[in-house]
């Protein structure tokens, strides 16, 4: 932008200091939640310099509910549905790149329905199969709906098109069979897509809460959102420090993960987004 | 009127110097080349002009006035970019126009520029298509009317003619110059083709590694080249530069059997001579052996060796020369050009050139 | 795995020449196969049941005693003269005209800011973009806490200035604009990603080649960045309309839908329709109206705004 | 579970023929067991889940072959969930805590058994006449008992004490009706130069439930607002909107309440934080503001109108259909054991729930808590005048209807007598279909 026509000095300073107000804005609510979290009960509604730094608040959202379980939970939910994203997308991505079949169109087409409608709005109709399914409350049921996802399907059909359809023959020359050269020359090439992927995919379904409130109901099973919702509605009333600090506690992996490999989650996100 | 003078002009980012005190002057209605190998500082000196970059030291002066602290579109220059910049959501028509717009020259004023503007390119048929429905060539043309509508004395041109086709750019090559002259522009070229520069080039600056290596008129950087550098970068094939080694009456060729091609001690120094100005005698001259020749159909690249030194020969015709044959090669003392073997500079000092 | 036919199975103009008909036929039966368990699962939980909520909303809910009957338009019926559907539409209508235009507005500022050579960038970036890695569950915790009468953050700080406390989530004319808030907070920051995309694959010598026709920063962005952007701003717009729909995370946890319905979303509805009162004939019904506002963004992008913004 | 019942017999039965098959050394092992499933929810703070896992693992003690396996699930709202879809799905409890007012849903559903249905001797029917009548009246239906009481509680007012001395008020004595409420209320609301309040007298939250609370003023009015049969609501009785107009006016015409919708997370909190004087709270809140409050404070009996009252609150322990006569039994039996006066009293000491009848107050662990805590007192006194909470068939729904009522009153969208008709006309469309 230095090019353009140079904005006076004083335009850009204003410029500058509009962008940090704004930032500054932005990232408060966080700061001011975390520096709540980390100070004793009485210092959450007044702000000090000199109030004592503590982590009480984090052994007493620990011990008061069983966010461990959460966790479990949690991560074994992500990575399921990641896994059955995975092996499901990438063999209809292929499906598609590199096959010419009866009705291939349509059921492009098809697939890509899921982008507008996605499993969120269907609650209703998803909870009756799930019972039918006799898998309610289970982990399973939080994540079959989401396993085929047509993001996916897209993302890596996209990337999978791109493959020189000479890589593909030379394979082919040397002797793999189809899956073969999807596995060794595919996936290889799509490495960067399905780290893309995978992460905006963690980031989503860690985050996720309305479908599995609904068909969750127990400790077991229960992932930390929802474990979070729970704990923090409470007819007991509200201790802000506490909740600040168990909600801290439950994103922080994905926060952490989040500032120390930043330009990795903003390139993948970027790369997810333009497609 | 619009001439441009560029002093001392030095580029750096962090240590690194990318311009090292260049100058130079284009006369008004010159063309003026930037030649260089890639990496050699012209397409940087060109935006330092253009203001698209900011010097770290030395002025720019356009018309008489200095700029350096001016932003581009205070310069009044016009420029066409090496991938055109053209605006794909915009016609070719709007495009053209579009600084027109930016510096609000009334409607009416605008479409009667475009009009003459787009026939001079030859751009009348295409007004409303969008880039993107264009051909490279027609490309070039939208880029070259954008930059001539604005009627800036200076238009700098940034390797305008790279991405095209031999045949489309020979064509161009003409089209540009006869346009510069006949409007009398200013226009600052750069280039990496030597061809280019010299059909072209009023004067070329020669480029290397952020320094002027030569500056000269097309004929003169030919004739008379100051280094050994601009001697193999203008040409094709390019001199030969061959060691010498002092014989019995001056120095020889290294590693022939002579005869004398220098009046005096040859060591250090470097013999060159253009492979057309070389010829196959029968008898006299300097013995050499054929490598190898390619027919090129108005004439025949021939090269050989002198003991461990290769050289090219450019004869007239189908020369049926093969490997192993041995040949006797003359030229023309005021032909042959003298390098210092370590600088690379011209020597003009020298002992006399003799021809062998 | 190593057919013979599999030289011809990939498809395309040079294998297409000598392709035969039982290679064909192993293409498309191929096809099928890797495509099969994607598409079980979709037909399972998009299609199957896109289609079963429209006809489950002809039937009355199942009661104990009671089995599910047809009931025609019955549970439209209902919806008509259910004043709290009424509502949740229309603080939806409201939600999306609050939400979408100020956070894509603010996501191309964050972008631009972010994609120049402002000092700081990457701590710009970090700020603007690490809302949209927290989960709405926890933003929402961390939110209501600032909306918090007289000693929530917010009234603090309007209390610096002599301004009394006020009741933001318990004041009808205000809760719903509390959450447009925290919509826009959390989602700028993800648009911003998609405009720094589009940013930087905008080559930067257009930038150069209208600075040197004297063009401002303000008329190169309206006249190129700006028209350049649009593909990304009809995506960017999808999504913020998809997810106005979708998002309710944050009335389950500030509001629940209150007070008197004046946060209540159309998704929250169906939801407390669905799994409070279990009327699940009268949530189908519902749910068919959401359905047909996400047909509705997706031909119009299809169609109207598609078609006017192509110039590749 | 019956299905795994009946696998575990055969296994067991198995077992005993191998064991003695293999030479009748080993000792068979004990006569099959009779296994009962129980969900039971956690509203209130405390180590509960210890406690229940300790009592069942007591009970087993007492009594051989009976089992009690206690599953936690959740909120109360988790557990109607989880029943309701388990009902349809199998594997449902035998018994469960479940809210009150979920009585009708349940009985709907057909889900559950009536408690007269398996009692047999008339020990046990005394048992079942054993408990405070006002927590009964939301176990009773149709003239059956449905729920038995168990984790029961009722809203109670809560006082700063400092702040009374402050206001030159008694700190030892609490309004005592309306008029009172509102006279100290003023004295206690404090507003800086510019106008701004700085402390309110009172605050009664109604976010979530509104309606529990508002129960205390209409009972307060002299009415039950539904019928027992849970098919007719009163909600435009004059009684209603008179007792709604005056907890509007607390804030719009007294000023001393905070306006809006007043959150019942936070309302604890305002009060520790001395930004609220008084207020009405669930008696289960009782632990938590005697370990965070800063300052005395007093615990006193909802403020009376034309006589004292309060709804109660909390939930019922339940018995499933889906259960064989032997599971129903130990439950029961589980059940009686539970609400002895000792364990009654423990689990009430424990929890801050308060004690389900009379004979637990009599207890010697009791009184001797009650002598240290005279707090714990005030929810019992109150019991004589409590009232049941507001049930109804398709309860959700028409709880929902007053909720909503309440808070367009209370944020001004509509006048009350507007909202209450508007909310009783919603009701009545919703009720329609069970007066038949």
């Amino acid at each position: 932008m230095s090019a353009l026509a140079r904005p006076s000095i004083i335009g850009d300073a204003l410029e500058t200091a509009g962008a940090w107000l704004l930032a500054l804005v932005w990232a408060l609510p966080i700061l001011y939640a975390f520096w709540t979290a980390f100070h004793p009960g009485e210092f959450a509604t007044r702000f000090s310099l000199l109030a004592p730094w503590t982590l009480e608040n984090f052994a007493n959202a620990w011990n008061a509910a069983p966010f461990a379980r959460y966790f479990l939970n949690t991560v074994v939910l992500v990575t399921m549905i990641l896994a059955g994203q995975l092996v499901l997308c990438t063999l209809a991505a292929y499906a598609f790149a590199r096959f010419t079949f009866v009705g291939h169109n349509v059921a492009f087409a098809l697939v890509l329905v899921q982008l507008m409608i996605m499993p969120d709005v269907l609650i209703v109709e998803n909870y009756r199969t799930m019972r039918l399914l006799g898998v309610l409350d289970t982990t399973l049921a939080m994540a079959l709906p989401y396993m085929a996802s047509a993001f996916g399907i897209f993302l890596l059909r996209q990337t999978f098109k791109t493959v020189p359809r000479e890589l593909d023959e030379a394979a082919r020359v040397e002797g793999c069979g189809p899956l073969q050269t999807l596995w060794k020359v595919y996936v290889p090439l799509a490495k960067p897509v399905y780290i893309a992927f995978g992460l905006v995919s963690v980031s989503y379904h860690w985050n996720n809460f309305l479908w599995p409130l609904i068909v969750t109901n127990s400790v077991s099973t229960r992932p930390l959102t929802v474990g979070l919702a729970v704990f923090s509605g409470s007819d007991q009333g509200i201790d802000w420090s506490i909740i600040t600090a168990a909600t801290f506690l439950s994103v922080a992996p994905l926060l952490v993960a989040f500032l120390l490999f930043q330009r990795q989650f903003v390139q993948s996100f970027m790369q997810a987004g333009i497609k | 009127m619009s001439e441009i003078v560029v002093a001392g002009i030095t580029k750096a980012w962090g240590g690194v110097v990318a311009v090292d005190r260049v100058s130079f002057t284009a006369r008004a209605g010159e063309l003026l080349v930037l030649l260089g190998p890639s990496g050699c500082g012209k397409s940087t000196t060109l935006r330092l002009i253009a203001g698209l970059e900011e010097a770290t030291a030395g002025t720019v002066q356009i018309g008489g006035r200095d700029v350096t602290q001016l932003p581009p579109s205070a310069r009044q220059i016009a420029m066409v970019f090496q991938s055109y910049a053209l605006f794909p959501h915009l016609t070719v028509a709007e495009n053209i126009v579009f600084g027109l717009k930016v510096r609000r020259v009334p409607a009416a004023e605008r479409a009667r520029r475009l009009q003459r503007v787009a026939e001079l390119v030859g751009l009348a048929q295409l007004l409303e298509r969008k880039p993107a429905q264009l051909s490279g060539g027609q490309r070039q043309r939208v880029a070259l009317g954008r930059a001539i509508i604005a009627e800036a004395p200076v238009c700098l041109m940034d390797e305008p003619l790279s991405n095209l086709d031999a045949q489309l750019r020979q064509e161009m090559r003409a089209e540009i110059r006869a346009l510069q002259q006949r409007l009398g522009m200013t226009m600052v070229y750069v280039t990496h083709d030597q061809t280019e520069a010299m059909t072209m080039a009023d004067q070329i600056i020669l480029l290397r590694e952020g320094r002027i290596e030569h500056s000269a008129s097309p004929d003169e950087i030919y004739a008379r080249p100051a280094t050994s550098f601009t001697a193999r970068f203008i040409g094709t094939p390019p001199m030969n530069l061959l060691r010498l080694a002092d014989s019995l009456g001056g120095a020889a060729i290294a590693a022939s059997n002579g005869p004398a091609v220098l009046a005096g001690h040859g060591e250090a120094m470097l013999l060159g001579i253009r492979p057309e100005h070389l010829r196959i005698a029968n008898v006299g001259g300097v013995t050499a052996e054929v490598v190898a020749s390619e027919y090129l159909g108005a004439d025949t690249v021939v090269q050989c060796r002198i003991g461990d030194q290769s050289l090219s020969v450019r004869g007239a015709g189908h020369l049926r020369l093969g490997k192993g044959t041995p040949v006797r090669l003359t030229w023309s003392a005021e032909d042959a050009h003298l390098f210092d073997a370590s600088s690379g500079q011209r020597r003009t000092d020298g002992p006399a050139m003799l021809a062998p | 795995m190593r057919s013979k036919g599999w030289g011809v199975l990939i498809a395309g103009p040079r294998a297409g020449a000598r392709v035969t008909r039982s290679a064909r036929n192993m293409a498309h039966l191929y096809g099928w196969l890797l495509l099969l368990p994607a598409a079980a699962l979709l037909a399972l939980f998009t299609h199957y049941p896109a289609l079963g909520t429209i006809y489950h909303s002809f039937y009355s809910t199942p009661r104990a005693n009671r089995p599910s009957v047809y009931v025609g338009l019955d549970n439209y019926q209902s919806m008509v003269e259910d004043p709290v559907f009424w509502q949740a539409v229309t603080n939806n209508l409201i939600f999306c005209i609050g939400t979408i235009p100020a956070s894509i507005a603010l996501a191309l500022l964050m972008a631009v800011w972010v994609n120049g050579k402002i000092r700081g960038r990457g701590l710009l970036r970090t700020a603007f973009f690490t809302p949209t890695i927290l989960p709405m569950i926890a933003v929402a915790n961390i939110w209501m806490f600032f909306y918090t009468p007289d000693y929530g953050l917010i009234d603090q700080i309007r209390g610096l200035f002599g301004l009394p406390g006020f009741n933001w989530l318990g004041t009808r004319n205000t809760a719903l604009w509390c959450l447009i808030v925290v919509t826009v907070w959390k989602e700028a920051g993800f648009f911003m990603i998609f405009y720094l995309a589009a940013l930087q694959q905008i080559p930067p010598d257009l930038s150069e080649a209208a600075a040197i026709e004297g063009s401002s920063r303000w008329y190169f962005f309206r006249r190129v960045t700006f028209p350049l952007l649009m593909p990304t701003t009809l995506f960017v717009l999808v999504n913020a309309v998809i997810n106005s729909f979708r998002m309710v995370d944050h009335v389950v946890v500030m509001t629940r839908g209150g007070p008197d319905n004046a946060t209540s979303l159309l998704l929250f509805h169906i939801y407390e329709v669905g799994f409070k009162f279990w009327d699940v004939g009268y949530a189908a019904a519902l749910t068919v109206v959401l359905l047909a506002v996400l047909a509705l963004v997706a031909l119009g992008q299809f169609f109207a705004l598609d078609r006017r913004i192509h110039y590749r | 579970m019956s299905k795994s019942w009946t696998t575990k017999l055969a296994t067991a039965a198995l077992a005993a023929a191998l064991s003695t098959g293999l030479g009748g050394v080993a000792i068979a092992p004990a006569a099959a067991q009779t296994e009962v499933s129980f969900y039971y929810p956690i509203a209130v703070g405390g180590p509960v889940t210890k406690i229940i896992d300790q009592m069942a693992a007591d009970f087993e003690k007492e009594n051989p072959g009976l089992k009690v396996k206690p599953i936690y699930s959740g909120s109360y709202q988790d557990t109607i969930t989880k029943v309701l879809t388990a009902l349809k799905g199998g594997d449902a409890p035998q018994l469960s805590v479940i809210l009150a007012v979920d009585i009708f849903t349940l009985i709907d559903e057909d889900a559950i058994v009536a408690i007269d249905d398996i009692v047999k001797t008339d020990e046990d029917r005394a048992w079942l006449k054993s408990f405070y009548p006002g927590f009964m009246e939301n176990s009773q239906t149709g003239g059956k008992t449905w729920g038995v009481p168990f984790q029961r509680s009722t809203p109670v007012l809560y006082w700063n004490k400092e702040l009374f001395k402050e206001a030159g008020l008694d700190p030892e004595k609490p309004p005592r009706n309306w008029a009172e409420q509102i006279e100290f209320a003023k004295k206690l609301t404090k507003r800086d130069a510019s106008g701004n309040t700085t402390q309110w007298g009172i605050q009664i939250p109604s976010s979530g439930f509104p309606y529990w609370l508002f129960q205390g003023f209409t009972t307060q009015n002299g009415l039950r607002i539904m019928n027992t049969a849970g098919t007719q609501t009163y909600f435009d009785d004059p009684r209603v909107i008179e007792a709604l107009q005056y907890w509007i006016d607390l804030s719009s015409v007294h000023k001393v309440h905070p306006p809006g919708i007043t959150e019942w997370g936070t309302t604890p909190r305002d009060f520790m934080e001395r930004k609220i004087a008084m207020m009405w709270q669930t008696t289960g809140n009782l632990t938590n503001v005697r370990n965070n409050a800063k300052f005395p404070f007093g615990v006193g009996m909802l403020p009376a109108n034309k006589t004292p009252g309060a709804p109660t609150g909390g939930g019922n322990f339940y018995v499933f259909k889906k259960s064989t006569p032997a599971q129903q039994e130990a439950s029961l039996k589980f059940m009686k054991w539970v609400t002895q006066p000792a364990r009654a009293a423990q689990w009430s000491i424990d929890t801050g729930y308060v004690a389900v009848t009379p004979a637990a107050w009599e207890t010697d662990v009791m009184k001797k808590y009650v002598a240290e805590f005279p707090a714990a007192l005030v929810a019992r006194d109150q019991l004589q005048h409590a009232v049941a909470e507001l049930s109804t068939h398709d309860n959700q729904r028409v709880t929902k209807v007053f909720n909503d009522g309440l808070q367009a009153a209370l944020t001004g969208a509509k006048p009350a007598e507007q909202a209450m008709k508007d909310a009783q006309r919603e009701a009545d469309r919703i009720l329609r279909p069970y007066r038949r």
